[in-house]
């Protein structure tokens, strides 16, 4: 609470990423107006030019590390914040840019840019927490604005941030939602993945493809042997499970063998 | 036709008057409740709960005759963690007191031997009050308590005072000693069979973690103590305190509301089966 | 300075865009000599690791390219599918991603006007300063922007990344009740789309002419959003097949993104301001009525004014919903199928800051093979060099803070959506 | 099984008792045809229940079909209604002052919900109890409960292996069953089932018809059945606690907990804590299960870390530990854990396997 008027220091910074959590911050709307009565904004670009030099108390970092730079820059944010929080799935699990990571980096480059030689990237997208301690980690793509409200709000009594982590199937059926799987023959990667979006891709009859990353204890061995049932190819069940938050651990772990 | 719904689970808030340091991680808290809790019988736990933060249950260990309710606590997850941060005159809540606890009636006159492994002491300290200030209602009574170094001994400040409760006796022991530590020093278990007490008239309480819990069963019917002589407290998620929410059972059982004391005869059948 | 061969500002970051960029601007003989917009957000490589990717997938995956305008990924990818394997789209599909992606504008343009922008002309850091001495222009920007991210919810699931959209329509059919929520505080809605036009337009704007080549999609009927002719103020127009004929694309040493520039080298510029420009007619009269209320006359001339576009499509968006919200139908079925096909296409969209183009090839199972993607913000670096040159002498005038204001507000009036394909601003003022 | 006087009539009949109970001011909760499947709803009319549609449910699949035939049991059970996913339980003021929601609690009926859904709002009761859940008890005051006898139960049904159906015995305020289409037999279950079929004045069942229902029930129970039987189950199950079959099935289980939630009997919650920005707090309740990884955790430990072992809970609670804790099975036989299980894993076929390694053993 080193900020004006006793309030919490935040900063907000960005990686490798497409700015949509911090796009939740802004989103909050009212609730980011009361927020502010809390919380002073030290370091947010995309809101103020105003951008003061930390410490701070909590830095949210949205994005992946991708390039030498954002290494560099992810370590000092550690050195200056006490409490580190990556944001959604980039940050996390090193989000939808990590799809390369399963290509020849090579190739990749040559695909997208004609002089491949000037890009500076690395040959991964990583998540923060490979390069520095983080002390909370809330996923999705977009990270949720009320779970990201809540973490703020935890923070601020100065409780351990905590948030259900259990299977996204247990948040759809609490919202009554029909079980696509069960009635539509549809894959969805519900059962691997955590609660915390609102289960919207079967609110909207569709299959989830994971944007929030996987539940704590996932079993995607079992669920790649269901989809296999439902009649899709292997080629096909490692493309599906291949998505947003592939480069969590669990995911690439059981793609890894999948596909070996 | 609109109704208010007032739940079961309501805490009352109780004021922080006293905290005293124990070990590195853990205190002993003195709560006064605002309004008057149901008196805890020892090994009873209650429900601590912080706004916004969360509910834990603790065990009591000590009740006092104003109704004050002392709870050492470990800070080890959310709730706790907070709880440390309050001080003095701070607010909490409280629910219970919960569950069924040590079986004091069974002790009439017979040793009592209280096995105690680390925070596992503290639903144990009331027994000992309770024997001290009853003195003649019991028999012998012998402490057996281990904590994995000297620095986690809880209530070493008492200790004296327990040595001189009249025909009893305090074993310590420690996993691993520091250079301030000249007795024993090994696992609690070890000190079972020289304890004092004569099995064939002795109930043994037991409280600690559960590894601790299993080898001194075992140690306890090695030196004849029967299933119905034996009392353990067991710990699991107890959310709710009253049987409702289903996360600690074991077995058939809630530890909430038919533990956290259960005779070993009870739960034998689930006690040694791996994560049931 | 002197004795030296150049001098050096630093200007490390730029603000209230959304992302980081640099400006680096060299002097010579007392004149800006050269400009380079210089990006450094890292690359992502979408068109790389889209291909092998389900067609199906398009719109899921490009949507991440950027947070704050995903549903111009989503109806770019989603309509060149569509071209691919000859899918007509329902009248109610259409309409439904219609009122969506008016939602999307509103969003992103309050964003840009209200939180990023607008603090330029009144000197101040960011829109919370300004509501000390505007509560209410803080409030409106709040609430209009909730309700357009309101709108994509109700149809998408949520305002980033919206899951209700698939190639052929909806993944499931909307009811219109669901849909008439937005109208329960429609009227207030109105009133504050107004009122934030009405108070973009009284900001005090810097008067600078010059010429300037606009391109946009031109609507026939309606002002165009979904689809269209391209065209632009020299008077070409040609389908969105052609673009790539008509446009060349250069890899820059400094930046991660492509810049283009006509045939002909010169750069042009597509947003907001395009296509008010050469939409003007199209604008919901109500629009109209409060522009020339206030004697503006098109075409803004002005890159300044860019901000007065996004105003007036930010009250025409929210005019256009209500209407559309009136007129849907549910469909019977929320989207069309097709046989899987080889095949390729391309398709523009009129992306919140400019048009968005698409190319896709896929494979007869459906399979990705090939995919280009050209965000509107790329197709605007140039222009922002060339704009930084033509407001050079203002530039080199002025005190070093202040020139880099005024670099840093010409940069956002393109309102370049970084994530897209730039960062965060640096200006560099080097001197020979 | 049997119990209580028939009376005939027919879909009018039907209907009109809908009307009825509609005027007398019950909200009415019954199966409709949403979202593609037959699910509990609010019903403005009788039309609205979808007799003719039939569904096809086996392990992990779920399809409706519009062929003149019967539905079973519908997506939601009673619980969805009776003891709501998500529930405020109170807030708490910054200065320590605790207000409790409020919520409306109007009289409403049940209509045509399955005899496995009865038995599962009886074993609620129980469980409940006086101690229990206050929204739980003050929803049950104002229930009235029509149910619809089964005489084609489905493929994943086994009601009759748990006794809990295909027909109601008591229990209910009034039971109907379908016999063909059309006749359907009345039985009031109560004194105000009794005085609402008594304004249909309908007429007795004729011993042709009472013959034709006793043989369709009968006929249906011989459908409804699991592969094994409750006949020392609890006892077989408690002496195969190791049994390899927990982990053959951790093997194809999600540990998604789709079976606990769906499960009509499954009470157990979890308390989330959320702090707000103006210093209050809220206290909520939701569904939680024993599938859930974080179900026995607690802060430093873990009690059952391993799928198996959560798996093997569930079952273990249901079959042997309910019967000790509430005087029941805690499983009516319905079958959603098993028609909604995304790995289509059939209970049925766990405990029969679990039954035989015993059977095997004591042949040894």
């Amino acid at each position: 609470m080193s900020g004006i008027n006793g309030k919490i220091r935040l900063a907000v910074f960005k990686l490798t990423s497409c700015s949509g959590c911090q796009q939740q911050i802004i989103d909050l709307g009212e609730l980011l107006l009361a927020l502010l009565d809390r919380v002073e904004i030290a370091y947010f670009l995309e809101a103020s030019s105003d951008a003061k030099p930390g410490p701070y108390d909590v830095a949210l970092i949205e994005g992946s590390v991708s390039t030498p730079h954002e290494e560099k820059l992810v370590k000092n944010i550690r050195e200056n914040s006490k409490i580190v929080v990556s944001v959604g799935s980039c940050a996390t699990y090193g989000g939808i840019q990590a799809l390369r990571n399963w290509m020849e980096f090579e190739e990749v480059k040559k695909t997208v840019y004609e002089k491949p030689e000037w890009v500076e990237a690395l040959e991964k997208s990583r998540p923060i927490s490979d390069f520095i301690k983080v002390d909370y980690a809330i996923s999705g793509c977009p990270a949720n604005k009320l779970q990201l409200l809540s973490t703020l709000k935890q923070i601020l009594i100065g409780r351990r941030a905590y948030h259900r982590e259990e299977s996204l199937c247990q948040e759809c059926k609490r919202k009554g939602n029909v079980c696509v799987v069960v009635a539509k023959g549809e894959p969805c990667l519900g059962p691997i993945i955590k609660e915390g979006c609102g289960a919207l891709c079967p609110s909207y009859g569709r299959g989830c493809y994971g944007c929030f990353g996987p539940t704590i204890d996932p079993k995607p061995d079992a669920l790649a042997k269901r989809f296999e049932d439902l009649g899709l190819s292997r080629e096909e069940v490692a493309s599906r499970i291949r998505n947003v938050t592939s480069w969590s651990e669990p995911i690439r772990r059981f793609l890894e063998s999948y596909e070996r | 036709m609109q109704e208010i719904v007032r739940s079961k689970l309501t805490p009352t808030p109780a004021e922080i008057i006293n905290i005293i340091p124990e070990t590195p991680d853990t205190k002993t808290f003195y709560f006064k409740p605002k309004a008057k809790l149901e008196k805890p019988k020892p090994g009873q736990f209650t429900e601590i709960y912080i706004p916004g933060v969360g509910e834990a249950p603790v065990s009591v260990s000590g009740i006092e005759s104003d109704g004050v309710i002392i709870q050492t606590v470990r800070s080890i997850g959310t709730l706790t963690e907070y709880l440390f941060k309050l001080g003095r005159g701070d607010l909490i809540g409280l629910r219970g007191p919960y569950g069924k606890g040590w079986p004091m009636e069974k002790l009439k006159d017979k040793d009592v031997l209280i096995v105690g492994g680390g925070i596992g002491l503290a639903p144990l300290r009331p027994v000992i009050k309770e024997v001290e200030r009853n003195r003649r209602d019991y028999g012998r009574l012998s402490i057996l308590y281990g904590a994995r170094n000297p620095s986690l001994l809880l209530y070493r400040y008492e200790f004296d005072e327990y040595r001189k409760i009249p025909n009893s006796e305090l074993l310590l022991t420690v996993d691993r000693a520091d250079e301030t530590w000249t007795g024993n020093v090994g696992v609690v278990t070890q000190l079972i069979p020289k304890a004092s007490v004569d099995p064939r008239n002795a109930v043994a309480l037991v409280c600690g973690p559960e590894i601790m819990m299993r080898f001194t069963v075992k140690a306890l019917e090695k030196q004849g103590f029967k299933g119905n002589q034996i009392y353990l407290s067991l710990e699991r998620r107890m959310k709710c305190g009253v049987g409702l929410c289903g996360h600690c059972q074991v077995g058939p059982y809630f530890v909430c509301r038919n533990g956290p004391v259960f005779p070993y005869w009870m739960i034998k059948k689930y006690f040694w089966v791996d994560q049931i | 300075m002197s004795g030296k061969d150049y001098f050096e500002i630093r200007v490390k970051q730029l603000a209230r865009v959304e992302g980081e960029g640099g400006v680096w601007v060299k002097v010579k003989d007392g004149k800006i000599d050269y400009v380079e917009v210089n990006i450094f957000e890292p690359p992502r490589f979408f068109e790389a690791f889209l291909k092998g990717r389900s067609y199906l997938e398009a719109p899921d995956l490009t949507a991440r390219i950027c947070g704050i305008c995903p549903l111009a990924y989503v109806m770019a990818s989603s309509r060149a599918m569509e071209k691919i394997l000859g899918i007509k789209v329902s009248d109610a599909a259409n309409k439904l991603r219609e009122m969506a992606f008016y939602g999307e504008w509103i969003e992103s343009h309050v964003l840009h006007f209200a939180f990023l922008h607008t603090p330029d002309f009144l000197g101040k850091h960011s829109v919370f300063e300004i509501a000390k001495e505007h509560p209410q222009f803080l409030k409106d920007a709040i609430a209009a922007r909730d309700w357009g991210n309101k709108v994509i919810e109700i149809i998408g699931g949520r305002p980033v990344h919206p899951v209700g959209f698939r190639v052929g329509g909806l993944h499931r059919i909307i009811k219109k009740r669901e849909l008439e929520q937005l109208l329960g505080n429609y009227d207030e809605v109105k009133r504050i789309g107004r009122r934030l036009l009405e108070f973009i337009l009284q900001l005090p704007i810097p008067e600078i002419r010059y010429d300037m080549v606009f391109m946009s999609l031109k609507g026939e009927k309606e002002y165009p959003i979904l689809e269209g002719v391209v065209a632009n103020n020299l008077g070409d127009e040609f389908p969105e097949d052609e673009f790539e004929e008509r446009i060349i694309a250069e890899q820059k040493r400094y930046s991660n993104a492509l810049h283009y520039r006509l045939r002909d080298g010169r750069p042009y510029i597509t947003g907001p301001l395009a296509r008010f420009n050469l939409n003007y007619e199209l604008l919901s009269p109500e629009v109209r009525d409060v522009l020339e209320e206030f004697g503006f006359k098109p075409p803004l001339r002005n890159t300044y004014q860019s901000i007065i576009a996004r105003a007036a499509e930010t009250y025409h968006a929210i005019l256009k919903i209500g209407r559309l919200i009136e007129e849907y139908r549910e469909p019977s079925r929320a989207y069309e199928e097709a046989e899987v096909r080889a095949g390729e296409a391309v398709a523009i969209v009129e992306a919140p800051r400019g048009m968005l183009y698409h190319r896709y090839r896929i494979d007869d199972g459906g399979r990705i093979l090939y995919a280009d993607i050209v965000p509107p913000t790329a197709q605007n670096y140039a222009a922002m060099e060339e704009d930084i040159l033509k407001v050079g002498d203002l530039i080199l005038k002025k005190p070093r803070e202040e020139a880099q204001r005024l670099v840093e507000t010409t940069i956002r009036n393109y309102d370049p959506c970084i994530s897209c394909s730039v960062h965060m601003i640096r200006l560099r003022i080097i001197e020979e | 099984m049997f119990s209580g006087p028939l009376y005939s009539g027919g879909f009018s009949e039907l209907k009109r008792l809908f009307q009825e109970i509609r005027d007398r001011n019950y909200r009415i909760v019954g199966p409709r045809l949403e979202d593609g499947v037959v699910r509990l709803g609010e019903l403005q009319s009788f039309e609205e229940i979808p007799y003719g549609v039939s569904d096809v449910q086996r392990p992990g699949y779920y399809r409706i079909r519009v062929d003149g035939g019967r539905f079973r049991t519908p997506l939601d059970s009673p619980k969805q209604l009776l003891y709501p996913p998500e529930l405020t339980i109170f807030r708490v003021t910054k200065d320590w002052k605790i207000e409790y929601p409020s919520y409306r609690f109007e009289k409403t009926a049940l209509f045509g919900i399955k005899p496995c859904d009865l038995a599962a709002i009886k074993i609620m009761d129980r469980v409940q109890g006086e101690l229990g859940d206050e929204y739980f008890l003050k929803m049950r005051e104002n229930l009235l409960l029509v149910v619809e006898n089964c005489v084609e139960p489905g493929e994943n049904c086994f009601c009759a292996t748990m006794g809990t159906g295909p027909a109601a015995s008591t229990g209910f305020d009034i039971a109907y069953t379908r016999l063909d289409n059309s006749i359907i037999l009345f039985q009031p279950g109560s004194d105000l089932g009794a005085d609402i079929l008594g304004e249909l004045s309908l007429e007795p069942a004729t011993p042709d018809q009472v013959g034709a229902f006793r043989r369709a029930i009968l006929k249906a129970a011989e459908r409804a059945k699991a592969g094994f039987r409750l006949e020392n189950l609890p006892d077989i199950l408690e002496l195969n606690l190791e049994s390899k079959v927990y982990r053959e099935i951790a093997e194809r289980c999600l540990g998604c907990a789709n079976c606990n939630m769906v499960c009509p009997t499954c009470f157990c919650f979890d308390i989330i804590d959320e702090p707000e920005l103006d210093g209050s707090s809220r206290r909520i309740r939701i569904w939680d299960g024993c599938h859930s990884y974080s179900y026995a955790q607690v802060a430093g430990g873990h009690f059952r870390k391993d799928l198996w072992a959560r798996y093997r809970h569930s079952i273990l609670h249901k079959f042997v530990y309910w019967l000790r804790q509430f005087g029941s099975f805690g499983c009516v036989g319905c079958g959603r854990c098993i028609t909604w299980c995304p790995a289509g894993i059939d209970l049925r076929e766990v405990i029969s396997k679990i039954v035989e390694e015993v059977e095997e053993r004591c042949r040894k």
